[in-house]
This record gives C-alpha cells, sequence and structure tokens, in this order.
C-alpha cells in the first residue's frame, strides 16, 4: 500500500506532502476497540500509532505501536494532518494520513441526579460489573434475604448497551442464594439480538422489574441507610424497599478530549460534542472533514454491535479515500482566485467540511471540499469560483422556461428526476452539489433575465451534507424576497422549499403553487 | 464476464453494499426480482416535518443514483436466480429474467391497460413511482399462461411482454445475501382485526399512504381525526414464535405520528407500547417533544374491533381501575420484522439460521457459515435503514478481505 | 361411524333434552354412540383444589376410553376441554404421563394419552359435515332466526383446538346453524363468556356477566339462543329468571340446544327432542317450525 | 394508604406458584396488561385483577394473594391466557394459585362440598331412582355410579381452613 495519489498541483506546491505520512493512521483511544482497529489496518497495509490518554491503561501485549499522552493540536487534511501530542517526558510533531476517533465513551454518573450520597453500598453499573468481574462479593446476610436494586433508564434515557451490560451483571448474580434483584426503570432497551430473550430468561430466574411512566422513585438517606419508596406502577400501591445494594446506571456520551479534532471542522458546533452529525448523509464512520473517522462513542453509537461494525468501517472508509482521486478538472472543487483575495478569512471560519487552509494564504485541500459553494457566496470579495453540475440538461431559454427550478445534487435533482415532463415543461432545473451555493444576488440575476419565478429546493434540516448549507440557502432567499418587495415585485415569485429525494411530491405542489400565484404576470 | 460478488436483492443493503463494493474496485450483479430496485424502503415516507428525522428512507435515492453510474455494478431487475452451485472456489449461478415492462416515455397513463387485466394486481403502480410497473409474479404469463390484453390494447404500443425468461448464466467469486426482511402478518393476530376491521392497517401501509401523499388520495375518503398505532405486533411475542424485539418500529412509529402530526395536526395521535426502544442521539428530546403532543400509553391492548359505525375500537387496560374502550378513525399495526426465506437455490454446507430465525452469521456478523457467501441487512436480523447501511460496508469489507486472500490462494 | 358418549355429570341429571336430541340426531346422520358405564366426573371440579387429582380423574376416564380403542364425543364444553387437556398433557409430558399412570394402577388402568376428545358439535363438523347436514335436512328451518353461543372452552385455549375454529372469529356453529336452513345472527356479544365458572363462587358476579348477551338476544328478535353446553344453559336459561329480576330487565330468550335445532330440520318432533324439558318455551320457533 | 415493605415479603413465593402444575409462565409476564383488558370479570368485580393478581405474586405478597376471596372469582374462560404475548397462560397460573391456597390457606365451602360429592358417587349430582326413573320415562340408559374408583382415585383432603371472610362464597 503506497497511499494515496497526491498529485495535486498546489498540494505539491504548498503542502510538501510526505508520502510516507500519507498511509500512517493516528488512532485516538486505546480500550480495545483502539487495538483491533491497529490490526485490521495493519492487515490492509496502515501503519498505525494508537494513542493512550495518560490514565488509560496500558494493554500488557500490545499488537501496534502505542503512545502515551495528550493532544494539544492538530491541524491539516487528509493525508497530511500534523499532530502535536504532549507526552510524559516531551511534546513530539508528528505526520499522519488519517485520523480514528475510537475514544471509550465518557460515563456520567446518575447517583447525584438521584439526591444522595455515593456511599459503600452504592455503585454505578460499570463499577459494579467490574467490582463483580473482579471477584467482589455481596454481603452477606445469613438471615434474610439480600435485596439489590438497579436504577436503569432513570433521570435520562439509557442505551441499549447498559441494559445489555446489567444484563450480564444479573447473569452473574443469578448464581447467589437467597438473593433477590430489583429493576427501577422506565423503558427496557431490548432493541438488540437476543436482549429480549435475555430480559425473559431473567425474569424467570426472578428478577422484578418495575416500570415506571411517571413519579420515579425516591430514595431516602439515613445512618441506617438507603430507603426507596415509590407506588407500585401495576398494583398502585405505595411501597419501600431498603435495599442492601443499589446500582445505578450512567449516562454514555462522547470523552472530552475530542476538542483538538472538533475545531479542525469548522461546522462542528452543530453537532458537537460528536465528531459526527446525526444525519444519513453520514453513513459509518465519516465525518464532515475528509480523512478524520469517528468510531462508537465518538459518534453516539454504544452497543457492541455497531462497534464492532465500526471497526471494519475505518478501513473500508481509509481504503476508498486512499483511492480516492482529486477532481483536477476544477468542475467539482472551488479554487480561490487569489489575486481578489484580501485574507479576511470568512471562507475559512465557513467551510463546513474544514476544507480550507491557511498557509500564507487561504487554500482548498482538492479531496477535503464537497463542492457545497458555501465559501463561494460568501466570500465578500467573489473571490472563489465552483461550477454548476454539467450532468444536468437544461435549456437557457429564459422565454421557453421561465420557471427556474434550483436544485441540490443530493436531494432536489433526484426528486426532480420522477417528476412528470409535463409539469416540468416550463422549467429549468438547475442542480448544484448544494443549495448552499445559492447566492441572493444569482437568484436576483435570474428575475434581471426574465425569470417569472425561482424556486430553490435544499435539503431539510438535517439532512444537508453540508450541516447548514440547505440554512444558508433559505436564509438567502430570505434576502433576495426582501430586496424584490422593495424593488417593487412581487416577493412571492421567489420561494424556498425543503426536499429529500423521496419527496417530489413537495417540488410538484411548489411549482404548482408558484404557478398559480405569478400567472397573472 | 466474471463477477466479483453476486448480491441477491436490490433493497437498501444490497443497493449500498454494491456501492461500498464498487468503491472498493470490486465488482457486483445485483438481482431483484420485483420489476424496480429498492425493496421495502421504495415504500417509504420522507419523515422529515420541518426538520429531518432522520429517518433514513431518502438513502435509497441517494444509492439508487450512485449505483446506476458506478461502472462496475450490474442491475438486473425482475429476476431470480434459479441455480447456484460450487465451482471450485468460485460459484455458478444461473439468473432468470423476465422484464415483461410498460415504456415509460411511451405510456400516457390512459389505464386502459388495468381495465382489461384479467388478473388484479398484475399492473400496479407503486407508491413511489408514477409510472406503470407489471408484476413478475402476478403477470398470467409468468404461470405460463399465453395472455397479451393488455399489449394488444395498448393505443401506444408500450407494453412489451416478454414471455419467456432470459436465462444468464454468471461466474462469481462470492454471494451476498441481501433478502431483507418480510413483515409480521398480522393476520395471524385474529384479535386485532386485521383485515377485517375497517381502518386497522398496517405500519408499512401507512408509512406508504404517507408516501403517495396523503390519506384521500389512498382511497380513505376522509383524513381521520384520530390514530392509534400498536407496537409490539408481532414482536417480543412468544406466542407468536417472535422472543425479540424488531428494533425499528419505536422509531418508525413515533417519526410517521410525529410527520402525521406536522402535516394534519388536528389529528390526535394515540400509542399504545410496552417499553420505547433509543433509536436516536437525542432520544430523550425527541421522546419529550413527541410526548408533548402524542397520547403515549403503557398497554398490549387485548382486541380491536369495530363499533356500530365500523369504526375500530381498541380495547385496553392503561393502568387505571377500569378498562378502555377508545374509539378511533385508524388504528396502525406496528408489525415487527420476521425472517424472509431467502430461497437460495442448492445446498450449501455451512449455513445456518439463528436462534430467531433469521440467517446465521458468525462473530464478525456477515460471514453465512460457507466459504464466499456472506449475509448483510435485515436477512441477518432486524434493522433500521442506517443500520442495514453499515451492516453493508462491514460486508464489504469482509468481502474484500475474503477476495483478497482467495486471490492470494489462502 | 362409531364413538364412545361421554356424558359427565349434568347432562344426564339436568338437561335430558340436550342428551336425548344428541343421541337422536347422532342416530339419524349414521352415528353410533356407545356407552361405558363406568364414565364418571372429568375431573374439572376439582382442578380448583388440585390439578393433579383433576388430571387423574380425568384420565380415568380417557384411559377406559383407551381401552375400547375409540373416540370420546362429549357433551358438555367443559367436559371436552377438560379431557381433551389431559389427554394431550399426558401425550406430549412424559413426567405427567408417568406420574398420572401411577396414581391409575391401583384401577387396573393405564393411559398414553392417544385417544381424541370431540364435542358433538366438532364431530358434526368433522364426520358428518356442514354439507352432509344440509344434505340430511329434511325440514329446513325457513324462517327461524338463531343466535348462536359457543362457550368458551369450546374455542380455547386454542392450541387445543387447532385446525377446528378460531377462538376469535369461529363460524363452525353458526354454519351447523345455517345448515339447517335457520338465519344466523351476529351480535357484539357472541363471545361473552356465560359467568358459569364463578357462579358457586358470587352469583352477583355471574349473573352481571350473563346479562348483556341475554339482553342483546332478545333485542336482536332471534328466536332462540343456541346452545352447546349445559355450563351456559346454567346461566342463560336457569338463571335469566333471577337475573330478569335483579336487573329490571325484561328477557324471556328462549335457549336451546343445538341438537334440538338439528333434529327439528331433520324431521323429528319437539316432543321427540325433549323440548317440554325446555324452561323457557321457544314457541314462535316451534311454531314457525312445526304450525 | 400503609406503605407495603418489599423486604418484608416472600421473593421465594412466585417460585412456589410456578412449581405447580400449569404454574410455568407466571414468570414470563412483562405486565402489558392485556390479561386484564381481555378478562370478564374485572369490569365487573375490581378485586378480580389478572395483572395485579399476577404482580401481587411475582412481589410475594404470598398472604394476600393466598387468603383472598378474589382468587376465587376467575370464570376459566381463558381470555386471558388467549391474549398474553409471553405466554403465561394466565388460566392455569390461577389454577396454580388456587392450588396452593387450598393446601395451605383456605378453600371456599363450595368446592368442599363438591369434592366431598364427587368422592362420594363419582360424580357431581348423586344419581338416585328419581333420576333414572326421569331418563327412563324420555327412553334413556340409566345411569350406574361407580363411587368405588374414586376413593381409591381422590386422597383425602388434609387441610381445609376456614376461610373467615366468605362473604362472597356461597354454594350454589
Amino acid at each position: 500500500m503506497s497511499g494515496r495519489v497526491t498529485q495535486s498541483v498546489f498540494l505539491k506546491g504548498v503542502h510538501r506532502i510526505q508520502e510516507e505520512a500519507s498511509s500512517k493512521v493516528l488512532i485516538l483511544g486505546g480500550d480495545e476497540y483502539g487495538i483491533r482497529i491497529a490490526e485490521v489496518l495493519k492487515n490492509n497495509a496502515f501503519d498505525s500509532t494508537v494513542l493512550f490518554e495518560p490514565n488509560e491503561k496500558y494493554p500488557a501485549n500490545p499488537k501496534a505501536e502505542i503512545v502515551q499522552g495528550l493532544i494539544l493540536n492538530i491541524s491539516g487534511f487528509m493525508g497530511n494532518f500534523s499532530v502535536q501530542i504532549e507526552t510524559s517526558s516531551n511534546v513530539t510533531h508528528s505526520k499522519f494520513g488519517y485520523i480514528v476517533a475510537a475514544q471509550p465513551p465518557h460515563r456520567k454518573s446518575k447517583i447525584n441526579a438521584f439526591a444522595i450520597n455515593d456511599s459503600k453500598s452504592i455503585y454505578n453499573l460499570s463499577e459494579f460489573k467490574d467490582y463483580l468481574k473482579s471477584g467482589g462479593r455481596l454481603p452477606e446476610r445469613k438471615d434474610r434475604w439480600r435485596h439489590i436494586a438497579f436504577f436503569f433508564d432513570l433521570k435520562g434515557s439509557s442505551e441499549v448497551s447498559q441494559f445489555e451490560t446489567l444484563v450480564s451483571v444479573l447473569d452473574r448474580l443469578e448464581t447467589e442464594d437467597r438473593l433477590q434483584p430489583y429493576v427501577f426503570t422506565r423503558n427496557l432497551k431490548v432493541a438488540s439480538p437476543g436482549l429480549d430473550a435475555r430480559f425473559r430468561y431473567h425474569r424467570q430466574r426472578g428478577v422484578v422489574f418495575f416500570k415506571f411512566d411517571n413519579g420515579d422513585p425516591v430514595i431516602n438517606q439515613d445512618e441506617n441507610g438507603s430507603v426507596i419508596t415509590f407506588v407500585e406502577p401495576l398494583l398502585g400501591e405505595q411501597m419501600e424497599l431498603t435495599p442492601d445494594i443499589m446500582v445505578f446506571d450512567e449516562i454514555l456520551g462522547p470523552t472530552d478530549s475530542l476538542k483538538p479534532i472538533l475545531n479542525l471542522i469548522p461546522s462542528s458546533p452543530a453537532f458537537a460534542p460528536y465528531l459526527q452529525p446525526e444525519s444519513s448523509r453520514f453513513q459509518g464512520v465519516e465525518t464532515p472533514k475528509a480523512g478524520i473517522y469517528a468510531v462508537g462513542p465518538s459518534r453516539g453509537v454504544f452497543d457492541i454491535e455497531s462497534l464492532n461494525a465500526d471497526v471494519q468501517a475505518v478501513t473500508v472508509a481509509i481504503l476508498k479515500a486512499s483511492m480516492e482521486k482529486p477532481d483536477l478538472s476544477g468542475k467539482g472543487v472551488a479554487s480561490v482566485d487569489h489575486g481578489k483575495c484580501t485574507f479576511c478569512l470568512t471562507c475559512l471560519r465557513l467551510c463546513p467540511h474544514g476544507a480550507i487552509g491557511f498557509i500564507s494564504r487561504p487554500e482548498i485541500d482538492p479531496l477535503s471540499c464537497r463542492a457545497c459553494g458555501v465559501c463561494v457566496v460568501e466570500c465578500p470579495m467573489g473571490a472563489i469560483e465552483i461550477r454548476p453540475l454539467g450532468d444536468f440538461t437544461h435549456s437557457t431559454e429564459t422565454v421557453s422556461r421561465p420557471i427556474k427550478l434550483i436544485v441540490c445534487a443530493k436531494s432536489g435533482l433526484q426528486a426532480a428526476a420522477k417528476i412528470k415532463a409535463g409539469i416540468l415543461s416550463d422549467v429549468e432545473i438547475i442542480a448544484l452539489q448544494c443549495a448552499g451555493n445559492v447566492s441572493a444576488a444569482s437568484l436576483l440575476e435570474y428575475f434581471r433575465d426574465g425569470a417569472r419565478g425561482v424556486i430553490v429546493a435544499g435539503c431539510f434540516k438535517g439532512n444537508c451534507a453540508s450541516i447548514y448549507g440547505s440554512t444558508l440557502a433559505e436564509r438567502r432567499v430570505g434576502y433576495a424576497a426582501e430586496i424584490l418587495n422593495q424593488a417593487g415585485f412581487d416577493p412571492e415569485r421567489l420561494e424556498f422549499t425543503s426536499v429529500a429525494g423521496n419527496t417530489p411530491e413537495t417540488v410538484v405542489e411548489a411549482i404548482m403553487k408558484l404557478k398559480s400565484r405569478i400567472h397573472h404576470y | 464476464m466474471k463477477k466479483e460478488t453476486l448480491i441477491i436483492g436490490g433493497g437498501i443493503t444490497g443497493l449500498s453494499l454494491a456501492w461500498e463494493l464498487s468503491c472498493l474496485g470490486i465488482s457486483s450483479t445485483i438481482v431483484e426480482k420485483a420489476p424496480f430496485m429498492g425493496g421495502h424502503v421504495s415504500n417509504f415516507a420522507c419523515k422529515a416535518t420541518q426538520t429531518c428525522q432522520k429517518c433514513g428512507a431518502c438513502q435509497l435515492e441517494d444509492y439508487l443514483s450512485k449505483v446506476h453510474k458506478a461502472e462496475n455494478v450490474d442491475l438486473m431487475v425482475s429476476s431470480t436466480v434459479d441455480s447456484l452451485t460450487q465451482n471450485g472456489r468460485d460459484f455458478k449461478a444461473m439468473i432468470l429474467q423476465r422484464k415483461s415492462m410498460i415504456v415509460s416515455d411511451k405510456c400516457d397513463d390512459c389505464g386502459l391497460c388495468l381495465k382489461v387485466c384479467p388478473v388484479e394486481g398484475a399492473l400496479f403502480y407503486p407508491a413511489f413511482d408514477s409510472r406503470l410497473y407489471i408484476s413478475n409474479e402476478k403477470c398470467l404469463n409468468s404461470i405460463g399462461v399465453h395472455c397479451e390484453i393488455c399489449a394488444q390494447i395498448c393505443p401506444q404500443g408500450a407494453v412489451e411482454l416478454q414471455e419467456k425468461s432470459r436465462e444468464v448464466e454468471t461466474e462469481v467469486a462470492s454471494i451476498a445475501i441481501c433478502t431483507g426482511f418480510s413483515p409480521y402478518d398480522p393476520t395471524q393476530k385474529l384479535k386485532f382485526g386485521y383485515p377485517r376491521v375497517p381502518g386497522v392497517i398496517t405500519s408499512l401501509e401507512l408509512d406508504s399512504i404517507l408516501r403517495t401523499g396523503n390519506f384521500q388520495s389512498a382511497a380513505f375518503g376522509e383524513t381521520p381525526k384520530s390514530i392509534a398505532f400498536i407496537q409490539c405486533v408481532g414482536s417480543r411475542d412468544p406466542r407468536s414464535g417472535t422472543n425479540y424485539c424488531s428494533q425499528i418500529c419505536c422509531g418508525v412509529s413515533i417519526r410517521l405520528a410525529r410527520l402525521i402530526k406536522n402535516r394534519y395536526p388536528d389529528i390526535n395521535l394515540t400509542i399504545f407500547y410496552m417499553d420505547i426502544q433509543t433509536f436516536e442521539r437525542e432520544f430523550d428530546r425527541t421522546l419529550d417533544r413527541a410526548q408533548s403532543d402524542i397520547n403515549f400509553i403503557r398497554a398490549m391492548p387485548s382486541e380491536i374491533h369495530s363499533d356500530e359505525d365500523g369504526f375500530p375500537r381498541v380495547v385496553y387496560h392503561g393502568g387505571d381501575e377500569t378498562r378502555q374502550m377508545a374509539l378511533f378513525d385508524m388504528v396502525v399495526l406496528s408489525v415487527g420484522i420476521v425472517p424472509r426465506d431467502p430461497d437460495l437455490p442448492g445446498s450449501f454446507p455451512g449455513l445456518w439460521k439463528n436462534r430467531d430465525g433469521f440467517i446465521g452469521s458468525d462473530d464478525n456478523g456477515v460471514d453465512a457459515g460457507h466459504p464466499g457467501i456472506f449475509v448483510a441487512g435485515a436477512a441477518q436480523g432486524p434493522k433500521s435503514i442506517s443500520a442495514c447501511v453499515s451492516h453493508a460496508i462491514l460486508a464489504a469489507s469482509q468481502i474484500k478481505r475474503y477476495l483478497d486472500r482467495t486471490m492470494r490462494g489462502e | 361411524m362409531e364413538t364412545l358418549l361421554y356424558l359427565g355429570c349434568t347432562v344426564p341429571i339436568r338437561n335430558l333434552n340436550y342428551e336425548v336430541s344428541a343421541r337422536l340426531t347422532a342416530k339419524a346422520l349414521g352415528i353410533t354412540f356407545r356407552d361405558i358405564e363406568e364414565f364418571g366426573c372429568c375431573g374439572f371440579p376439582l382442578k380448583s383444589l388440585n390439578v393433579e387429582d383433576m388430571m387423574v380423574t380425568a384420565a380415568r376416564n380417557l384411559a377406559l376410553a383407551e381401552r375400547e380403542d375409540l373416540d370420546i364425543c362429549a357433551l358438555c364444553n367443559a367436559c371436552a376441554g377438560t379431557l381433551n387437556e389431559v389427554a394431550h398433557q399426558v401425550r406430549t409430558n412424559p413426567e405427567i404421563r408417568e406420574k398420572i399412570n401411577r396414581r391409575l394402577k391401583p384401577l387396573g388402568l393405564r393411559l398414553d394419552g392417544n385417544v381424541k376428545v370431540r364435542n358433538y358439535m366438532r364431530l358434526l363438523w368433522e364426520e358428518i359435515g356442514i354439507e352432509g347436514i344440509a344434505k340430511a335436512v329434511t325440514r329446513p328451518l325457513n324462517g327461524v332466526t338463531l343466535a348462536p353461543h359457543y362457550g368458551c372452552h369450546y374455542l380455547k385455549p386454542s392450541e387445543l383446538n387447532v385446525g377446528f375454529d378460531s377462538p376469535e372469529v369461529p363460524r363452525t356453529l353458526s354454519d351447523l346453524i345455517t345448515a339447517t336452513g335457520a338465519k344466523v345472527i351476529n351480535y357484539p356479544s357472541l363471545l361473552d363468556c356465560c359467568g358459569g365458572g364463578l357462579l358457586g363462587m358470587s352469583e352477583e358476579v355471574a349473573n352481571a356477566m350473563a346479562v348483556r348477551k341475554l339482553q342483546e338476544v332478545s333485542a336482536s328478535g332471534a328466536h332462540a339462543l343456541v346452545l352447546v353446553c349445559p355450563f351456559c344453559n346454567v346461566m342463560y336459561e336457569g338463571q335469566q329468571k333471577k337475573i330478569a329480576k335483579s336487573t329490571g330487565i325484561d328477557l324471556k330468550t328462549p335457549v336451546v340446544y343445538y341438537p334440538q335445532v338439528l333434529g327439528l330440520a331433520l324431521g323429528m318432533t319437539s316432543e321427540e327432542l325433549g323440548f317440554k324439558l325446555n324452561r323457557i318455551k321457544p314457541k314462535e320457533l316451534l311454531e314457525i317450525v312445526e304450525g | 394508604m400503609p406503605k407495603i415493605n418489599l423486604n418484608e415479603l416472600d421473593p421465594e413465593f412466585k417460585h412456589r406458584v410456578a412449581e405447580q402444575p400449569g404454574g410455568e409462565g407466571l414468570k414470563a409476564c412483562f405486565g402489558c396488561k392485556a390479561c386484564t383488558a381481555a378478562c370478564p370479570i374485572q369490569p365487573i368485580d375490581k378485586r378480580y385483577d389478572p395483572r395485579k393478581i399476577i404482580r401481587m405474586a411475582l412481589l410475594g405478597m404470598k398472604k394476600q394473594v393466598l387468603e383472598s376471596d378474589f382468587i376465587w372469582l376467575c370464570s376459566s374462560c381463558y381470555g386471558c391466557q388467549e391474549v398474553c404475548p409471553q405466554n403465561v397462560r394466565f388460566t392455569e397460573v390461577m389454577y396454580a394459585i388456587k392450588n396452593l391456597a387450598a393446601q395451605e390457606a383456605c378453600i371456599p365451602p363450595g368446592l368442599t362440598a363438591q369434592r366431598s360429592l364427587l368422592k362420594k358417587h363419582g360424580r357431581l349430582y348423586e344419581v338416585g331412582e328419581f333420576e333414572n326413573e326421569k331418563r327412563l320415562k324420555i327412553g334413556l340408559p340409566p345411569i350406574i355410579e361407580h363411587a368405588e374408583d374414586f376413593d381409591v382415585l381422590l386422597p383425602d383432603q388434609t387441610v381445609e381452613k376456614d376461610p373467615g371472610h366468605s362473604s362472597t362464597f356461597h354454594n350454589s
């Protein structure tokens, strides 16, 4: 594996990419997944370094190169990331082609949410699991039954993986005599293969589950211990329980140490603290920034099955990326006219994909650029250029096709392809990589050139591959409409509509409504 | 020409798998028995309200357009794998294709063919398309009865009937079973009145209605004023032989409910449930929002029957002292995912079924137990659209690994 | 065909009209009922106290039948259900089989559970069939309208009824009635439980359970409610007056057994069929049929 | 309303019920309440509520269940059993609970009477000359009791306690 092809003219000039760096992968997060990813990558001829955080446990025989330290800073683009790591002894600077965030989840205890003090007989679920795993024993009670109370999905919803943990803890407990486990819960998360059957098994073994719709159980503590008071949900009776042990599940989330990577992606405030927007546009482990991959908790995935899939998906993603060639024709990638650029850095702040860097002047990485055109429109100097897609036949004959339908190639274009020709007879379709490439000025130009109506069809909020491309487009349509209004034109001749590839009817509806509004012009 | 992978099933899993393989430089042929690609997802509505609800249904369009453009993917609709034999390490597949079709460029939607066709459902408009299709399974010609009534009456000459199947023999190095799932058949639950009681429909039917547009256009006459969803119909139900959670139904129903609430704010919505399963990242907030305008009742109804005026009445016990009998205009049975027999022709040692009846896979999740045969998507177990795509990516990685190894002669 | 007739406790003492009409109609349709003098209680009344006692009591009858190598036809739904359940358990569960046989041994009996138990309706349905019955009808009951009542143990538990009738949308009794030429009405409380099971525990609750059906059938204009179980009869016929009195609802719903209806259609007289033992006389029905 | 203390209940009780013939399904219950919605008794008499009885048994409320009079109110219609997705077979569970009650708590007098009749005559009703004459008149063969078998078959009852609060129980 020789790494990716890096023949971009400016990459050669500006970044002076090192071939050996491009096939190196930095994996953040030890745990078992980090090491496993390193192994799988190794089989595909990628060398990895696994970064352990200073407090993370070190495996005995790691099958990968391991560094223990903290990331101070990351910069650069796919194939050429510069990473500054602070270890216990010094600060290192290294180059990597790809970065994989595979840290274990951050666990937030719920014990405080119950307004009780953490004491000896109170555990977080993950602690209790470790306690039993390491041979920890339950308190002996010769005279009576021991009662153990689990709290799950209360005070914040819980993940399927936590129910799996709870069930595996119950598996261990079941061997004990005269022990009665109770589970206080809201919704049991059984959406994983075999989990509902295991839940049934534990009911059969005698575990009692209380499901609360409202009125969570209340825990009172005094010197004698804790008393749980609640209204039994099925009986409606007041009940109390003095448990010997209480175990609380935790809130899972991404680790805090993703910050240096989030800083690399200007659109990240929209989806932080995760590395991946929750959008079906981002399948598998891809993030908006090329070359950065999010595994498991860093993209909001916690269950073991999906985590295992993520381990493999990283390799697929890196292989795909290493085969990708930059579009040098210029058709699908933005480029900066350095003569016009005044270094305001608007483009840098706004590129949703983190594709723009600054080394003495703004440069666009052709592999990272998704051609959304957000920068093109937002550049106050008009210094950035990107051309519309050329693969949709459209006439420039404004007279015969006086309605302009501006569509995003990822949604509106597919929807438009499903619309009957009759409805589109007087509609010119203009396809863009992203509605984010629509500017108020261009909309006004259509009217200047004789358009009777213009519809901009962008993705629904949350479904835009450029995170906020369609939101910007909608806002710009608003500006343009305002200007039209002030200029004495009917602003209703211009409209933004949200669309998905499978909602041609919303486009048809928008066209029909527009036609009825403008028929007298 | 030899393809590297034969993908059986052209649903979201098969298509995304083909795309991932294509990106990795691996060629594939997708065999789909329906006259169009897309499987179940092609009937699913976009559930976006003002914002995307992340149902993933539009992913299909995305993958369809990508796969159509990909050079190393062959798409075969109206096709079935007739025989499959081992040939050394490779497989030999005989594919039967009967591509009777209505040429959409010529068709002017006059409807004459629909009127004269002797078999109901043999000519049909799918929910997602304004074009007319010929069902391979129902068209008389497919059972050997010569019939060309539609072709003769069509004034446009748009009907192209293919009476005999075309046989295509291909050799492939690997096989991916992407045959998906079957929805649970709610007629087994007689208590729920489907399809006896008017107004009782399945979640798939509702999805399809919303995809087409609205309730009126779906021959419902009127827009309902109240709709109830019954969760876990055929899921978590050892009595029906399904001792597992179907995983997707909570997400589907809550998204459908929110979509309906968005389009028709006056419709009253109720969801009967056992446990609400997490289905997205901001689940707590989604659930809170949903609970603010949807009535959630933790109860499994005992019965749905028709009241005097023909509306569905749901009998349940919500936790009060007495049982409730609630009238709705429409009751949606949120049917679970049950295994579909992939009908793999030929026998391959090692293939197995898991505890729940889906195609078994080993620890890596996609190896079906016989060298070179893989399983992906809902054929392996209940999965959402995005989980199907993730599984397809996983399958792509394992297929690549397998092909790399066999090529090296390991 | 030949089969053993299982009468149970109640029918031969309290519902002679059911027994006599069943015997007559069976004979007319070519079914030979054989009596076994030793048959005793089916065991159902013991189930609450001790399930095992119930099982051996039922098993005794089943073992007697197995010795004859003949199927059982029971007239009472509860008997049929109990015998069927125990036969099924003994057949499918070796542990139970052994336990039961240990207790049967002192009586010189042994049970493998292979004996087939059917109620009379199922026997008619499966052996004669709707068409067979329709063909045998000599006096079609035109103009007669009847309300069927199946009874819980006729249909449930459904796992014991596989291949017979659906507990949710039953049709066998309706079809059997239709075959006589009578018209069947469908009514909302068709599947209601009669309440007979707890008459001994709480008459008040039992009566409250029976009232809706009686009211609906009475209002429907049906000439009679058609039963196939003496337990249900206790409620719908035996308790009818009391129910009417306690609820203040005017109830006068004639209650007949299906074999009585069938007998009329086969040309038998109401006298032969024991109609004079019916406590609420189906006058209109008999007038239409016999003039 | 006094609080019920879970620590004082009997966690063993659910296992005891499940060990009875027919009681096996009890612990599979996950509280969907379909049984109560299908029960014809519950709307008439609130004391009889399948989901509550299951729940009480699961929580170990042994005394409250076994000594209650409501457990005898099941009509054995199988309505609950047919709708249970978890195959709890509640009608059979009720029998299991009643069997336990009969063993260690109380039996309604009516049932005891039925049992003695059965043991004495082999049937629920004594068959005398009057009955057989009536049968003969209508052309039916006589019924002959075979009580001797039942003396062997049914052991003598050991526990017979008065429920003490049998207001709802009466002989039919």
